[in-house]
C-alpha cells in the first residue's frame, strides 16, 4: 500500500471497495479511481492507442491521456472514463481497455515492433495494393485494432434531464480566483453561479500545502465555500463542468448528479445538462501542467509533477517511493519540497536551467535533495520505471527512481475563451498561451489568464468578480484579499530533449512522437492544423491538453519560426467530453417528441383502434374486428361500409384558422390561386395556395360563416406553416389589411361523417331547427347550429371520400361525445368508425390529391388545378409560377392508373416508362404517388404524375419498381375511380 | 442564441422560425418587369458577412414577425423590432421595409 | 515520390528520413492559364483534372489559409449517390465511380470505405418517397435496396425497435455508399496536382478581380495581382464574399452546419445510418470515433460554430435511434459554413462575366461530390461547356424554373 | 434499489393522460398540479382603430385594465393575459361564455374567438414548481425574477405553453388540449424527484 499515514482530504473512516480488471481493492471516500489505484500500487492502467504500449497514470485531472478505463459494466458500461476524475464509490467496477487478452500481455503490442514503419501519414501511403484489399483485408484489421473502450451493448438504463438557469455572474472554476470572484459578486448581491468540475471546491488549494491568512489553504477554501453556500443568491454547483460558450451568454454545463454513486438515487437522473444564461462570466479554470518530451517518457512512473504533488497532498498517496523531479520552472521545486515534506524520498531535482533562484536551491539542499542544474533526462528504464539516465554538467548518471515528476511549465486553461473563434496569444514571460480575443462579457481571472502565483490569482479573482457585478449595477465593496506568501514563478521554455533514447512521445494517447512531427515537417504539413490532422496530435480524448503546445514548439524549432508564428492552439467545445445521454435528456424513447392526441383518442382506443404516427399526432389507422387477421381486410370492410351506408372518422387534426375582419376576402384572394371574396355566406370552397416561388404550398377548404368571418382548414402537416404564412402576409406584406386570425385547431373537434346514410345519422344528432336537408345544407354548405342538445357546432357539407359527407365541428371537450352519439344514431345503419387507411383509400378512389402529391415539387398545373387559378387577380406565387420550367407541357401531370392485369398490385414510388422503352433515366416519365386497393373496384388503383398524362388516358405504360421487384403494365385513366360526376356527394 | 423579442423579452432562438433577409420588398406584380423583379426577390441574396437584417417569427411566443439586426460573423444582435414597428420607424426609408402590393 | 511497399520499407529502415514534401511551396507566377480560387477538395480536384484530363498544367490553386481548411475538413465524410432527381443523380453517381478508383488514381489512400448507407423510414409516406428515390437510382444504374423492418433489424439489431416514438419501418440502402478520409482527399489531390505542375499557393487571399469591362483577366491577391486566362471559383462557404468582389449577386445564403465526433470506441456501427424521424445521421470512423450530425442551425452565419439547440436536437435523435449510445461522450463539435443554394442543389456553370466560372451552392453535400465536382468544373473551364452529368446544375435555373429541389421546400435555404 | 424500471414513466402509457395520484418520491410534495375545469376562455385581438376605446370597453366589461405587455391582471374570477401586441387571452370562472360577453361589449373593436376547449388549464403549487419548469423551459423562472403577475408564452420540453404566476405560490399553465398527455408526462418525469401530486380534476 502506498497510502500515507496521515494528511489528505480523504475520509479515512469511510472505506470503499472496488475492482480493477476483476481484482478487488480498497479506497476511501474522497478518492478518485486513480488515487485509489495508486494507493494500491497499481501502476499499469492502460495501453496506448496505436502501439499498445503499457501506460500508467500521468495526471490528476481532466488532462489524463493514459488512465482511461471502462467504468461499470453491462448496459452502464462507460468507455474511456478518466480514472483521474472518476470519483470512487463503493462497488465501483473498472476494466482496462484496448488490450487483448490482458493488460499485462497485450498481443497487439506487436505494433511496437512495426513502429519504425508506422510513422505519421503511414496509412495514406499504403494499404493500396492490390486495390481490392483495402476494404476486404486492410480496413477490417485497422478497424478492429482501432478505438479504445467498448460502448455498452444495451440501451442506457439511466435517465437524464436538462435544465436552464439564469444568473448575473457565472464563475467557472472554484479555485482561488474563482472563489474570490464568486465571493466578490455574491456579497454584492448578484445572482451568482459558481461551477466546478471537481467534487470538492478549492482547485489547487487542495493540492498544495500553502497557507492563506495563516491557515492551510484547503481550510480557507472550505470556509469560503461554506460562506458562499450560505448566501441565498449564490448557487454552488460542484461536479459540474462548463463545457461550452455559446451565443448571447449561454453556457453549456454538465452536472454529474449520480456518477459518484452505484446507480442514481430514486427519480434522479444520472446527469443533467444545464443551459446557463449569464449576463457576465468569470473564467477561473486554472492551468494545466505540460510535460517535457524525452525518450522513454511514456513509461509507467513518469508523471506530471503537479499530479504527484496532488496525489501526495490531497489524496495522501505516494505515487512512488523514490522520486526524481525533471523541470524547467520554479513551481516544480516547491512541489518537490512538498513531496519530500510528506515523507517521500526525493532523489534529485533535475532542472534544465543553468541558474535557479538561490532560495529554492537552498531550501532543497536543506531538505537533503540533490539539485542538478542544466540537466536533462535522456532515457528511462524498467517495465515500470526503475531508473532514469540523466545528463548534467556533461556527466551522465543513472538514477534509480520509481517515479519521475516532470514539469515543463503550465498552460492556462484558455479553452472556453476560444469557443467563439478567438485565438489565444503567446505570452513570452510565462512561455504559454494566454486568452486572446475572448467571447463577449466573459472575463478571465487567475491562472487561466496567466496569473500563476497564488496571491495574484486571489487578487485577480476578487477584481474580476467585483467588476462583473459592478457592471451589472451591483454596488461592490471589494473583498479583502487574504494574505499569502509571495512565490516565484520563473520558467525557461524547454520542450524536448532532442538527444534522448527511445521513442519520445508528444501525444501519449495517440502515440504521436517527436519523430512524427519531423515527418510532418519534411512532408510539408507544417501549419498547425496540418500538423494536427496529419499526425493526429491533440485529436485524442484529452484534446491535446498536455501535448498541443509541446508539439507546436517542436514544429517551431524545426521551421526556425517562433511559436506564435507557427500557430496557435485553439479549442472547440466541449471542454471535456459530454455524454450523449445528457444532451438528449428527457427526449428519448416515447418522449423523443411530444405526442398529440385527438379528442376521440380514448374513445377510439376503447373501440380497439390501431394507431399510427402522423407527424406528432397519433391517429386511428383502422379499427380491426375480432377475426380479422390482416389490416387490408379491416380497411376493405371500413371502405365498403362507408360506401354502402355510413362511417365516421375524426378529422380534428386538420389545421383550422378563424379569420375575422373586413379584409378577409381580400387576404384570401391574395393567398389562394382562386377567389374567395365572392364566396357566399354559408358556403365553403376548396382552395390551393402557392409559395412565392410558384409551387403548391397547401390545400384545404375555407368557409364563410359571416360577412367578416371565415374559417380556413389546412392539411394536418402544414397547419403551423400556413398559420405562420398568414401572419407573414398580415404583419409584413400587407399590414394595412384589417384581418385578425386565430388558430382554432385545438378548440374544435371535427368529425367527418360519410356515406349514403350520413344525412340520416346527422339529422339525429342536430338540435331541433337545424336544417341538414339538401336545401338547408347543400353541397359545400357551411352553417352554425347546435347538436347534442345545446352544444355549439359548425356543420360543413364536404366530402373527401366522394360520398355524401358532412363534417361536424364541436368544442373539443364534446368530441368523444359527438362520436359516441353518431355511433348510437347510426346503429340502425350499421355505422362504422374508420381510420386514416380507409380515408386514404377513398380519397384515392375519388382522385383527390393529398400529402404524397403536395410534395413541394408540384405546381397547381401539375396537379390539375391549372384552370382553377384566377387570371383576374394577383396572388402569392402567380408571377413565378409562370416560369418556363414550371409551365413546360412535358412536366409530369396528375392522372390515375389501374393495373392491366387486375390481380397485380400497384406500388407508390414506381416510375413510369413507355412500354418497350429501356429502364433508363432518359425514359423516366414520372412516378406513382399514391396507391390503394379499391374494394369498390376489386383491384389496386393509383394516382401519379406522368408526362402529358391527361392527354394519354387509355394508353398503357410500365410501372417500374425494381426496388420491390415490380414491373407491370398499367393503364392511364382519369383520377377519379368512382362517381366521376359527383352524384353521390351531391345526393 | 437569444433573440430579444420586443414583446416577450429575450428568448432562445429555437422558439423562433427563421426566414432570412428582411431588406427585401415584394415587387409590384403588375410591373412590366415583374418576372425579373420577383426572381430577384425570391432568389437573390446579399448574404452579407456582417450586419444582417433578418426576419424571425416568434412561433412559440407572441407569433409576431420580428426584424432582427444580427452580425453573421459574430452572431451579436444589435436590435430587434416588431414588423409593424420596423415599418413605422423613421430611418427605415432606405427601401428595406417590405412594401405593399397594390 | 511514389508511395509503394518499397518506399514504406525503405523509409521505415532509414528512420523515416527520406520523405519529401507532398506538394511544393510554390511562389506565384505573374500569370496562369487557369486560376482556381479555393484550395479545398473541389478546387484541388479541379486543378488535378484540368492537368490530368485536359492537359492544362499552367494552373494555380489559390487558398487564403492552408489547403483543406474550410469545409473539406469540417464534414462528416459521407460519400453516396442516393439522389432522387435527374439533375443530381447522374452527377453523384459519376462522383461515386471516381471515388471507387481514387486511391489508384492518386496513389494516395483516402480510405474510401464502402460500408453502405441506410436511410431509415418510419411511415408509409416516407417509404413511398424512398421507393421513388430507390427506383430513380436504379434507372440511373445505381444500386439501391428497399429494406423492410426485419431486414433492417438483422443489419443493425441495436436500434430502438421496441420503444420508439416513431417506429422504424424499414430503410433505403445503398451498399456502395460509405465514407472517405476527408483530409486525405485534400492532400491526395494536392499531391497529385502538384506532381502535374499545378502551383498551390497557400496563405494567398483573393482581394479583387482583374478585369477589362466584364471580362475577368485574373485576380488581385494578398500576394499581388495574378493574371489568368480563366478564373474558377470553388470557395463554397465564402462564395458570396468572393463573388461579390466581381459584382455578382447569387442565389446563395451562408449557413452553419455543426458536426460531431465522439471519443474513440471499438467498432460497433458498420455503415452510415440516417434517422428518418429526426435530424441525425451517424457512422464510425476507422479510428473508432462516432461521426455524426444533424440539421443546419438555420440562420445565416459565417461564424463556423453553432448553438446548443441543434446539439441537443442531434443528441435527442441519436438517443431515440440507438439508446445504447447514452454513455458515449461527445468529444468535439465544430461548424462549417455551407453555401446553401435556393433549391438545395449545386451550381457548376459559367457566370455572366466572361472568363469567370462558378462552382458553388453545395449546401451540406459537397464532400461526396468532390471528385465529380472537380471533374465537371475542369471540363467546363477547359471546354467552356457543361459536362453532361452536370448539365442541369445551371446558374440560370432559378430564373427559368428548372429547379433541382430534392426536398421540395422551395426558396428557403435553411429548410433544405 | 433505484433503477430505471422504477421510473414512473415506465408504467405511464405515452398515449394516455396521466391519472390522478402521487408520483415519484414518497412522503414529500414538491409540486402539485391541479386541473382547472370550467373556465371560459377567449382570445381577444384588437381591430385596427381605437386602442383607447378598446381599453375603455374592456374596463367596462370586465373591470380589468388591458395589460400592454406580457402580464396577467386579475379581478375576481376574471383574468386577462397579454399574449402579443394587441392580443390577449381572457379567462373567466364567472362568465359562462366569456367570448359572448366580450363580443357583446366590444362590438367591432376586437375580434373575439372562443378557446375554452382549446387548452387545458393546470394550477401548479409547491416549493419546486420553478425547479420543475426549469427542466423544460428556457426562460428565467426564478421566483425572485418571475414575479406574481408576470406571464410568458413559451416552450416547455418542445410543447408550447402560456404560463403566469397568479400569486406567490400558484402558477397557472395553459397547454393545447392535444398535448396534455405529453405535458403531464414531462411533469411526472421532472417533478418525481421532489414528489409530484396530480390532483383530481375539477
Amino acid at each position: 500500500m502506498s497510502r500515507l499515514a496521515k494528511g489528505g482530504l480523504i475520509d479515512r473512516a469511510r472505506s470503499l471497495a472496488f475492482t480493477f480488471d476483476g481484482r478487488s481493492y480498497g479506497g476511501h471516500a474522497g478518492d478518485t479511481l486513480a488515487s485509489a489505484l495508486l494507493a494500491n500500487d497499481v501502476r499499469l492502467v492502460g495501453r496506448s492507442f496505436k502501439y499498445h504500449r503499457p501506460r500508467g497514470i500521468v495526471s490528476a485531472g481532466a488532462e489524463e491521456p493514459n488512465a482511461l478505463v471502462e467504468l461499470r459494466a453491462g448496459a452502464r458500461r462507460e468507455p474511456n472514463t478518466r480514472a483521474t476524475v472518476a470519483e470512487l464509490f463503493d462497488g465501483l467496477e473498472a476494466q482496462s481497455q484496448n488490450r487483448w487478452p490482458s493488460l499485462d500481455l497485450d498481443l497487439l503490442s506487436v505494433n511496437q515492433l512495426l513502429s519504425p514503419f508506422l510513422g505519421a501519414g503511414f496509412y495514406y501511403k499504403t494499404f493500396m495494393w492490390p486495390a481490392a484489399f483495402w476494404e476486404k483485408v486492410y480496413e477490417p484489421i485497422i478497424r478492429r485494432a482501432a478505438g479504445l473502450g467498448r460502448m455498452a451493448e444495451a440501451a442506457d438504463p439511466d435517465p437524464y434531464e436538462k435544465a436552464s438557469t439564469f444568473c448575473d455572474v457565472l464563475v467557472i472554476g472554484a479555485g482561488p480566483a474563482g472563489l474570490m470572484a464568486a465571493l466578490a459578486a455574491g456579497r454584492a448581491g448578484a445572482r451568482v453561479i459558481l461551477a466546478d468540475e471537481d467534487f470538492l471546491a478549492g482547485g489547487r488549494l487542495n493540492a498544495e500545502t500553502r497557507e492563506i491568512d495563516g491557515k492551510p489553504a484547503a481550510e480557507w477554501a472550505a470556509r469560503v465555500t461554506a460562506e458562499l453556500a450560505s448566501l441565498p443568491n449564490v448557487r454552488l454547483m460542484t461536479r459540474t463542468t462548463v463545457f461550452g460558450v455559446y451565443d448571447s451568454g449561454t453556457y453549456g454545463a454538465l452536472e454529474r448528479v449520480a456518477d459518484h454513486l452505484p446507480v442514481p438515487p430514486p427519480f434522479q437522473p444520472r446527469q443533467r445538462l444545464w443551459r446557463i444564461h449569464a449576463r457576465r462570466a468569470v473564467l477561473a479554470a486554472g492551468a494545466t501542467e505540460r510535460p517535457i518530451v524525452f525518450g522513454g517518457n511514456d513509461r509507467p512512473g513518469v508523471m506530471l509533477a503537479g499530479a504527484v504533488r496532488t496525489y501526495v497532498n490531497r489524496f495522501a498517496v505516494a505515487p512512488g517511493h523514490r522520486v526524481a523531479v525533471f523541470a524547467n520552472n520554479d513551481d516544480a521545486w516547491r512541489g518537490a519540497l512538498e513531496i519530500k515534506a510528506a515523507g517521500i524520498e526525493v532523489a534529485a531535482i533535475v532542472d534544465v536551467r543553468k541558474a535557479v533562484a538561490a532560495s529554492l536551491v537552498q531550501q532543497a539542499k536543506a531538505k537533503g535533495i540533490r539539485t542538478l542544474l542544466d540537466g536533462r533526462v535522456t532515457a528511462t528504464h524498467g517495465k515500470r520505471l526503475t531508473a532514469v539516465d540523466i545528463v548534467a554538467d556533461g556527466r551522465t548518471e543513472r538514477l534509480a527512481v520509481d517515479t519521475l515528476a516532470v514539469s515543463g511549465g503550465w498552460s492556462p486553461n484558455v479553452h472556453l475563451t476560444c469557443h467563439h473563434g478567438g485565438k489565444p496569444a503567446w505570452d513570452e514571460a510565462i512561455a504559454a498561451f494566454v486568452p486572446g480575443i475572448v467571447p463577449p462579457l466573459l472575463a478571465v481571472a487567475g491562472a487561466a489568464s496567466g496569473a500563476f502565483s497564488l496571491g495574484a490569482a486571489l487578487t485577480d479573482g476578487a477584481a474580476q468578480g467585483a467588476e462583473a457585478a459592478e457592471a451589472l449595477g451591483f454596488p461592490v465593496p471589494l473583498p479583502d484579499v487574504p494574505a499569502v506568501a509571495e512565490e516565484s514563478v520563473a520558467i525557461t521554455p524547454f520542450w524536448h530533449v532532442a538527444d534522448s533514447r527511445g521513442p519520445a512521445f508528444v501525444d501519449l494517447q495517440n502515440d504521436v512522437t517527436a519523430k512524427d512531427i519531423t515527418i510532418a515537417y519534411k512532408e510539408g504539413f507544417r501549419s498547425v492544423e496540418h500538423l494536427k490532422r496529419y499526425t493526429t496530435l491533440g485529436m485524442a480524448t484529452d484534446q491535446g491538453r498536455t501535448s498541443n503546445v509541446t508539439g507546436l514548439a517542436i514544429m517551431a524549432s524545426l521551421t526556425g519560426a517562433s511559436i506564435p508564428e507557427t500557430g496557435t492552439t485553439i479549442f472547440r467545445p466541449p471542454y471535456t467530453p459530454v455524454s450523449l445521454g445528457a444532451l438528449g435528456g428527457h427526449h428519448r424513447g416515447k418522449d423523443f417528441r411530444a405526442v398529440r392526441l385527438t379528442p376521440t383518442h380514448e374513445w377510439a382506443k376503447a373501440r380497439g383502434a390501431v394507431f399510427i404516427e402522423t407527424g406528432a399526432w397519433l391517429r386511428a389507422q383502422y379499427f380491426p374486428r375480432p377475426g380479422e387477421t390482416d389490416w387490408l381486410e379491416s380497411v376493405n370492410r371500413e371502405v365498403k361500409a362507408v360506401r354502402a351506408s355510413v362511417g365516421l372518422i375524426d378529422v380534428s387534426t386538420f389545421g383550422k384558422i378563424d379569420l375575422q375582419g373586413p379584409d378577409v376576402g381580400t387576404l384570401l384572394d391574395r393567398l389562394y390561386i382562386n377567389t374567395f371574396s365572392t364566396l357566399a355566406i354559408g358556403k365553403a370552397r376548396y382552395g390551393v395556395m402557392l409559395r412565392e416561388d410558384g409551387l403548391v404550398m397547401d390545400d384545404g377548404t375555407t368557409a364563410r360563416l359571416g360577412a367578416e368571418h371565415y374559417v380556413m382548414t389546412t392539411t394536418t402537416a402544414n397547419a403551423a406553416k400556413v398559420y405562420q404564412h398568414l401572419e407573414f402576409c398580415l404583419q409584413v406584406l400587407w399590414p394595412q389589411l384589417d384581418v385578425s386570425i386565430a388558430s382554432v385547431s385545438e378548440q374544435w373537434a371535427q368529425i367527418a361523417l360519410a356515406g349514403p346514410r350520413a344525412r340520416d345519422v346527422l339529422a339525429r344528432v342536430v338540435d331541433a331547427g337545424v336544417d341538414v336537408s339538401n336545401d338547408g345544407l347543400p353541397f359545400m354548405g357551411a352553417i352554425e347550429g347546435t347538436v347534442l342538445g345545446g352544444v355549439k357546432a359548425r356543420l360543413f357539407r364536404l366530402s373527401f371520400s366522394g360520398e355524401l359527407g358532412f363534417e361536424i365541428a364541436v368544442p373539443a371537450r364534446h368530441g368523444a361525445a359527438l362520436a359516441q352519439a353518431l355511433m348510437s344514431a347510426g346503429e340502425a345503419f350499421g355505422i362504422t368508425p374508420y381510420g386514416i387507411e380507409a380515408l386514404g383509400v377513398m380519397r384515392i378512389e375519388k382522385g383527390h390529391v393529398s400529402g404524397n402529391e403536395l410534395s413541394g415539387q408540384t405546381t397547381a398545373r401539375d396537379l390539375g388545378f391549372g384552370r382553377m387559378a384566377s387570371t383576374k387577380k394577383d396572388y402569392i406565387g402567380r408571377v413565378m409560377a409562370g416560369r418556363p420550367g414550371l409551365v413546360d407541357p412535358q412536366r409530369p401531370t396528375f392522372v390515375g392508373f389501374k393495373p392491366v392485369d387486375p390481380s397485380q398490385r400497384l406500388r407508390a414510388g414506381a416510375h413510369f416508362l413507355k412500354i418497350g422503352a429501356a429502364a433508363s433515366l432518359e425514359n423516366d416519365e414520372g412516378y406513382m404517388t399514391s396507391v390503394a386497393h379499391s374494394p369498390h373496384l376489386g383491384h389496386w388503383i393509383g394516382l401519379g404524375l406522368l408526362q402529358r398524362g391527361p392527354e394519354r388516358i387509355g394508353e398503357r405504360v410500365r410501372a417500374y419498381d425494381p426496388v420491390r421487384g415490380g414491373d407491370i403494365e398499367v393503364e392511364i385513366c382519369a383520377p377519379g375511380f368512382i362517381d366521376p360526376e359527383g352524384e353521390r356527394l351531391r345526393g | 442564441m437569444r433573440i430579444p423579442c420586443p414583446y416577450c423579452g429575450e428568448r432562445d432562438a429555437h422558439e423562433f422560425s427563421y426566414l432570412g433577409d428582411a431588406t427585401l420588398t415584394r415587387p409590384d406584380p403588375a410591373a412590366p418587369d415583374a418576372p425579373d423583379r420577383f426572381f430577384d426577390y425570391v432568389y437573390l441574396r446579399d448574404n452579407p458577412a456582417g450586419a444582417h437584417q433578418e426576419w424571425w417569427y416568434h412561433a412559440y411566443g407572441c407569433r409576431q414577425w420580428v426584424k432582427v439586426e444580427r452580425n453573421t460573423l459574430t452572431h451579436a444582435i444589435a436590435g430587434a423590432r416588431l414588423a409593424r414597428d420596423a415599418r413605422d420607424a423613421a430611418g427605415d426609408a432606405a427601401g428595406n421595409v417590405p412594401g405593399d402590393a397594390p | 515520390m511514389r508511395y509503394s511497399w518499397l518506399s514504406i520499407l525503405t523509409n521505415g529502415l532509414s528512420g523515416q528520413s527520406g520523405w519529401k514534401p507532398a506538394w511544393r511551396a510554390a511562389t506565384p507566377k505573374p500569370a496562369y492559364d487557369v486560376i482556381i480560387v479555393g484550395g479545398g477538395g473541389h478546387g484541388l480536384a479541379t486543378a488535378y483534372y484540368l492537368a490530368s484530363q485536359h492537359g492544362i498544367r499552367n494552373v494555380a490553386v489559390i487558398e487564403k489559409g492552408y489547403i483543406g481548411s474550410g469545409n473539406a475538413g469540417r464534414n462528416t465524410t459521407i460519400i453516396r449517390s442516393n439522389y432522387l432527381l435527374p439533375g443530381n443523380e447522374p452527377f453523384y453517381e459519376w462522383s461515386m465511380k471516381l471515388w471507387e478508383g481514387l486511391e489508384q488514381e492518386l496513389n494516395y489512400n483516402a480510405m474510401v470505405s464502402q460500408r453502405g448507407i441506410l436511410n431509415l423510414y418510419h411511415s408509409d409516406a416516407q417509404r413511398d418517397a424512398y421507393a421513388r428515390r430507390g427506383n430513380a437510382m436504379r434507372l440511373s444504374g445505381v444500386d439501391s435496396q428497399l429494406l423492410g423492418r426485419d431486414e433492417v433489424r438483422a443489419m443493425y439489431p441495436f436500434l430502438d425497435y421496441d420503444n420508439a416514438r416513431f417506429p422504424i419501418q424499414g430503410g433505403l440502402l445503398q451498399e456502395r455508399a460509405g465514407t472517405a478520409r476527408h483530409d486525405a482527399v485534400v492532400w491526395g489531390y494536392a499531391r497529385g496536382a502538384d506532381r502535374l505542375g499545378v502551383d498551390i499557393l497557400q496563405n494567398c487571399e483573393v482581394t479583387g478581380f482583374l478585369r477589362e469591362g466584364d471580362r475577368i483577366l485574373g485576380v488581385e491577391t494578398t500576394r499581388g495581382p495574378i493574371g489568368a486566362g480563366k478564373v474558377g471559383l470553388a470557395v463554397a462557404g465564402s462564395t458570396t464574399r468572393v463573388a461579390s468582389k466581381a459584382g455578382l449577386r447569387l442565389p446563395i445564403e451562408s449557413h452553419v452546419l455543426q458536426a460531431f465526433v465522439s471519443e474513440g470506441l471499438k467498432p460497433a456501427i458498420d455503415g452510415v445510418i440516417t434517422f428518418g424521424a429526426g435530424h441525425f445521421y451517424i457512422s464510425q470512423s476507422d479510428k473508432g470515433g462516432l461521426v455524426f450530425g444533424g440539421d443546419i442551425d438555420g440562420y445565416n452565419s459565417y461564424a463556423q460554430r453553432g448553438n446548443l439547440p441543434v446539439v441537443e436536437d442531434v443528441a435527442e435523435g441519436g438517443m431515440a435511434l440507438m439508446p445504447r449510445i447514452g454513455r458515449v461522450r461527445l468529444l468535439r463539435m465544430w461548424g462549417g459554413i455551407m453555401d446553401m443554394s435556393m433549391d438545395g442543389s449545386p451550381i457548376i456553370d459559367r457566370t455572366p462575366l466572361p472568363g469567370l466560372y462558378l462552382n458553388a451552392g453545395w449546401c451540406y453535400g459537397g464532400f461526396k461530390a468532390t471528385p465529380a465536382s472537380g471533374w465537371c468544373f475542369a471540363h467546363l473551364i477547359a471546354r467552356n461547356e457543361p459536362h453532361e452529368v452536370a448539365r442541369l446544375m445551371r446558374l440560370d435555373r432559378f430564373r427559368t424554373g428548372h429547379l433541382i429541389d430534392e426536398k421540395g421546400v422551395g426558396a428557403q435555404p435553411n429548410l433544405h | 434499489m433505484a433503477d430505471h424500471s422504477s421510473h414512473p414513466l415506465d408504467t405511464l402509457p405515452f398515449d394516455a393522460v396521466a391519472t390522478a395520484g402521487h408520483y415519484g418520491v414518497a412522503g414529500t410534495l414538491g409540486v402539485t398540479a391541479r386541473r382547472i375545469d370550467g373556465l371560459s376562455i377567449a382570445t381577444l385581438a384588437a381591430r385596427k382603430g381605437d386602442d383607447d376605446a378598446l381599453a375603455e370597453a374592456v374596463r367596462g366589461a370586465l373591470g380589468l385594465e388591458l395589460p400592454r405587455a406580457s402580464r396577467a391582471v386579475f379581478a375576481g374570477a376574471r383574468t386577462l393575459i397579454g399574449t402579443a401586441p394587441g392580443r390577449w387571452l381572457a379567462l373567466s370562472g364567472l362568465d359562462r361564455d366569456i367570448a359572448g360577453t366580450l363580443r357583446a361589449a366590444l362590438g367591432p373593436l376586437a375580434a373575439i374567438t372562443d378557446q375554452s376547449d382549446a387548452v387545458v388549464t393546470l394550477d401548479l403549487t409547491g416549493p419546486k414548481v420553478a425547479d420543475t419548469l426549469a427542466k423544460g423551459a428556457l426562460i428565467d423562472l426564478d421566483p425572485r425574477v418571475f414575479l406574481p403577475g408576470m406571464a410568458a408564452t413559451t416552450v416547455l420540453a418542445h410543447i408550447g405553453i402560456t404560463l403566469w404566476r397568479r400569486e406567490e405560490a400558484t402558477w397557472r399553465l395553459l397547454v393545447a388540449r392535444s398535448f396534455e398527455a405529453a405535458l403531464l408526462r414531462f411533469l411526472v418525469s421532472s417533478a418525481a424527484e421532489y414528489g409530484f401530486e396530480l390532483d383530481d380534476r375539477g
